[in-house]
């Protein structure tokens, strides 16, 4: 194998091996998208008609909560136990390792978060095309909330601080992919508006997101580094 | 800390002694100009003398802009030059962006409810003051949370650049969301262009709020200066102390 | 042990170190050739991890620089380099054998990871979750990501800590082999560590 | 002053201290309430009166989420440092600092989130009554919210694990609180239930929870200190 | 100091101790007066650091008892004692005194805490926040708690660690005073703490 990819495989594999055999990855953060979710219709009432209505915005903000908040320990941990100083003495490029990393923790919690939205879609009250409308655009959308995420995870290292303060600064950043993503959900569900127009710009921000995430979160764990 | 590092500082803040009470005077005198021709200005045949509430809410949104560039700028001089007046001065900007726009939001809910009848709508230009206001209160706590300000310094700076390539998108995708939803639903001023009665007041206000900023900046970077020099002190006197190992 | 690390040298000089705001050491310099150890000594906070950190790039250099001749001279320092500190770098709930895997895999592994368990006498323990290792086991599984991965100069910062007799001879008896393969090693350490003729640079002036 | 009170007092102005110089405790739960707020209308959209109907619910649950979310650390870092064990070798009853402790942490994340909520409720369209009788009412159920939290936060010491766990095993628990809060909200608003009825039930609740969440936790430390 | 410590007594008997599910030490005994001071000893993992906090109340018990005598008999032996561990129980945001204070306050405090502060050198940094003392002052600043409340039975873990060697003088001084005051030492350590006449605990059958 190429000597490049060689490391970046190990690497993936070790955090999905990680994530599954710790059980704290994927699976607390599909159960807090749950339990956030089943929230809603016990705060809002049991009106079937609005939870239709706002089942997609509810669902993706479940799913922004659930990713941002599953990163937090994702450079932190191995920051703590020391990896993050064997992996920046190594020849991959730091960059490279990062991109891995997040492709890691999204297929152990983003992907899990498309898979439980059908389900979910049930409780509220979304039909089938809806449900589907929604996962799609998770399933575009998770992977610019792992990315900007990156962010926050990177400089929670160099902060030595996680858990809240994270999302406080992570929040914000992922607006216009919340917009995007609930618009393309209802465009598919409601019209007026093609499906396609506001999910080709969510994709388009999940590109620019991709780029922007690892390289300023290569840049906070290289400034955190001391 | 080594000398290098107070060698800068020092002679900042040896300029900004004598500097600021000039500053601060012309700002003085520059409002009082402003208050002035902002009474003489007409009142809105429409809407009576709310109108005024611009020559306040306009320059306070500009400089609400004005201060997350400003840390742009300090932010690339803190990564890349790593300098540290830069830190300083994106510290101090931080919380004075921050009122700025806290003022515009205030002026223009308090402007909304005679105008639209309600505080707050969700419209495109409001909302992505809202969020450039949470983004100021995000990088405020990032600073209070972090101990060592050289470490601080460096993660906001990375956090403000990412915020200023975010802030336009913001504001797209803003746009693009609330059409979406409420086509021209709300009333927005503007119509007719702006008298020349009403636009000298408001750049005399305006170069009034500037001239303000820099004032509270300038001495926001002084005493920023000040507080770290107390840090390394300390740091010194443990260091000097015993049992510090040394 | 590859002939290209026999002219080996690595030098600093002029070195500055600040950590927290605060100067912890300046105007240092040391030279050390292929086949020698060099003993950092010094008080406690003197700076000595601090040094072998920054040789690893994982501190930041205030003043001076490191030069290394003889090696790759495609690859920076920490590329070259083993570090040895502190912190073991074990995930808890991944077995024995994959941690030394994953660095191997990771890091461009050389030896096989078994023969390595094996030299530090971990072999038995292979499947065994790294959670339950004791100090001691943990710290024999670092030293097995040296012979794992062939690398020419070693950052050792207590290398000596947790380890029991027995353990701390198999590790002088590696350093040795290592330094007649042509290596070299850096060690911060508080007392001897079983190299004879090992240089040794102080850091922090007084005491 | 009584040599019990004296320790206690103790603990709650050192607890206070900490929260208000860290800066990373009660003012991070109030940013983060008030993105999670704000972030509603995004995903929902800028429909006015839709906003105005569900602002109860929204409020609420930014409130519940910023509670628990706050708390991981409660009893983690006295831990961590050492603390624990110091408090727990003392004369005072572990009950009793335990109750203390929550009694700062409400008094700098829970009681800042129903100062706030006034102001927030002008985002989502809410008049001044209903905003005073979602503030009346998170006023009465923080403190629930804070000691079933102490569950969690215990829980998390006991088990090496923070962040989203202890969100995940609380959660559930903070339901009946929730439907609680909001239909006393909304019956203040709305009708047809008077106000009277759901608010009683949801002070009861809070006495409830303060009782059982302060033995529970008490135990879960107890347990957990091996 | 109080005459009521003279009569004091400590002891363990049949103690055994599991840990993760491992039984670390068996039947172990032991007994000290006011006055004495036991020194444990034993190799890494040996259980040293174990026992000290199963005295301290901080681990459980899995097998045999602790019985305390002459002292206050309504406290628990926990409540009489003062465990000294690596950990120090300091919050950096807050100042040396407040850190001191509060504990002061909180186990019921004899002398001020200026005086403590004093009795180890650390009176000129009362205002500096706990952040920016080295380890050697945050070990200092845990023995003045020591000093600051009163408690007759002293549980110490290495307490010489991280500390130079005129302020492990100092500690040997204070604890000497503690012994003639009628108070009891029970003390973790590989090397000699600077009492003279310990007795001594071998913790661990071999080795
Ligand atoms: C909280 C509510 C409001 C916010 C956050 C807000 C924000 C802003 C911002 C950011 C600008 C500067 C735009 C630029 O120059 O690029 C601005 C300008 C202006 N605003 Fe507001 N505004 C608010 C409410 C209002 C209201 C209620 C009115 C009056 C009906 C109003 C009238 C104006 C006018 C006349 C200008 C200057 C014209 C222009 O440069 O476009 N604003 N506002
Ligand atoms: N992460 C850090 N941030 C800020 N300052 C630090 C950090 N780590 C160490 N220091 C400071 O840097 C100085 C040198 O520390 P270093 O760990 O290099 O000492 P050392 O010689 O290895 O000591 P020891 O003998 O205790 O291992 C000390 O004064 C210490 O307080
Ligand atoms: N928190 C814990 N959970 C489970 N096992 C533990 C824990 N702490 C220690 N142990 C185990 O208990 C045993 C005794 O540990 P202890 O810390 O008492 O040893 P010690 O004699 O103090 O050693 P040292 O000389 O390193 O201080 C060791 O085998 C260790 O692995
Ligand atoms: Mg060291
Ligand atoms: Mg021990």
């Amino acid at each position: 194998m190429s000597p490049l990819l060689n490391p970046l495989l190990a690497l993936f594999l070790r955090d999905v091996r990680l994530a599954i055999r710790v059980g704290g990855g994927g699976g607390i953060g599909v159960l807090f998208f749950l339990i956030v979710t089943v929230l809603m219709p016990f705060a809002i009432g049991p009106d079937l008609a609005l939870l239709g209505r706002i089942g997609p915005a509810i669902l993706w903000l479940g799913a922004l909560l659930a990713s941002l908040l599953t990163l937090d320990r994702l450079f932190a941990a191995d920051h703590e136990d020391g990896s993050l100083d064997l992996i920046s003495m190594s020849e991959t490029p730091l960059e490279l390792a990062i991109a891995t990393k997040a492709a890691a923790h999204w297929l152990t919690t983003g992907l899990p978060l498309v898979i439980a939205t059908p389900f979910l879609g049930l409780f509220m009250n979304l039909d089938g095309t809806a449900s589907a409308a929604v996962a799609l655009t998770l399933l575009a959308g998770t992977p610019a909330l792992t990315f900007v995420g990156l962010i926050g995870a990177a400089l929670s290292v160099a902060l030595r601080r996680g858990g809240l303060l994270l999302a406080v600064l992570v929040l914000p950043l992922t607006v216009p992919v919340l917009i995007f993503g609930v618009a393309a959900s209802n465009a598919a569900i409601v019209g007026p508006v093609p499906f396609g127009t506001p999910f080709t710009i969510l994709c388009a921000l999940t590109l620019v997101s991709l780029v922007v995430g690892i390289f300023a979160a290569a840049a906070a764990l290289r400034q955190g580094m001391e | 800390m080594a000398l290098i590092d107070l060698a800068n500082p020092t002679r900042f803040l040896s300029l900004a002694r004598p500097t600021l009470p000039w500053l601060a005077g012309l700002t003085a005198a520059v409002f009082a100009v402003g208050l002035v021709l902002t009474h003489g200005a007409p009142d809105d045949y429409q809407q009576g003398a709310t109108v005024k509430i611009m020559f306040i809410h306009v320059p306070s949104a500009w400089l609400g802009m004005f201060g997350w560039t400003l840390m742009s700028a300090a932010a690339l001089g803190t990564l890349v030059w790593r300098h540290p007046l830069a830190d300083v001065a994106a510290k101090a900007a931080a919380p004075i962006g921050a009122a700025f726009t806290f003022l515009c939001l205030v002026t223009g809910s308090l402007w909304g409810r005679p105008m639209w009848g309600t505080y707050w709508v969700w419209d495109a230009r409001l909302t992505s003051v809202l969020l450039l206001f949470l983004m100021y209160l995000g990088v405020i706590a990032l600073w209070r949370t972090v101990e060592d300000p050289s470490r601080a310094a460096r993660a906001a700076a990375i956090l403000t650049l990412v915020g200023a390539i975010n802030l336009p998108i913001i504001k797209w995708s803003v746009d693009w969301w609330n059409t979406l939803h409420q086509p021209a639903s709300v009333v927005k001023l503007g119509g007719p262009a702006i008298h020349p009665t009403i636009l000298l007041p408001l750049m005399v206000m305006a170069l009034a709020f500037t001239l303000l900023f820099l004032t509270l900046h300038l001495a926001a970077m002084r005493n920023e200066i000040l507080r770290r020099r107390v840090r390394t002190l300390m740091l010194m006197q443990a260091q000097a102390a015993p049992g510090s190992g040394s | 042990m590859p002939a290209r690390w026999a002219e080996m040298r690595l030098e600093g000089s002029g070195l500055t170190c600040v950590r927290g705001g605060r100067e912890v050491f300046a105007g240092l310099g040391f030279s050390v050739a292929g086949g020698e150890a060099l003993l950092v000594t010094g008080r406690n906070g003197a700076g000595k991890s601090s040094l072998l950190r920054m040789i690893a790039g994982l501190v930041r250099i205030a003043g001076g620089q490191f030069a290394v001749t003889g090696v790759d001279a495609e690859k920076t320092i920490p590329e070259q380099a083993h570090y040895l500190g502190h912190l073991d770098a074990l995930k808890p709930s991944l077995t024995v054998a994959e941690n030394l895997g994953f660095w191997a895999r990771y890091l461009g592994g050389g030896a096989p990871p078994q023969t390595a368990l094996a030299t530090v006498g971990l072999a038995a323990l292979a499947d065994l979750p790294a959670a339950y290792l004791s100090a001691g086991q943990r710290r024999r599984l670092s030293i097995a990501r040296l012979l794992a991965v062939q690398r020419p100069i070693w950052l050792l910062d207590e290398p000596t800590s947790a380890l029991d007799r027995e353990a701390q001879d198999a590790l002088a008896g590696l350093m040795r082999q290592h330094l007649s393969g042509g290596g070299l090693i850096v060690a911060a350490a508080h007392g001897p560590i079983g190299l004879e003729r090992a240089k040794e640079l102080r850091v922090g002036a007084d005491a």
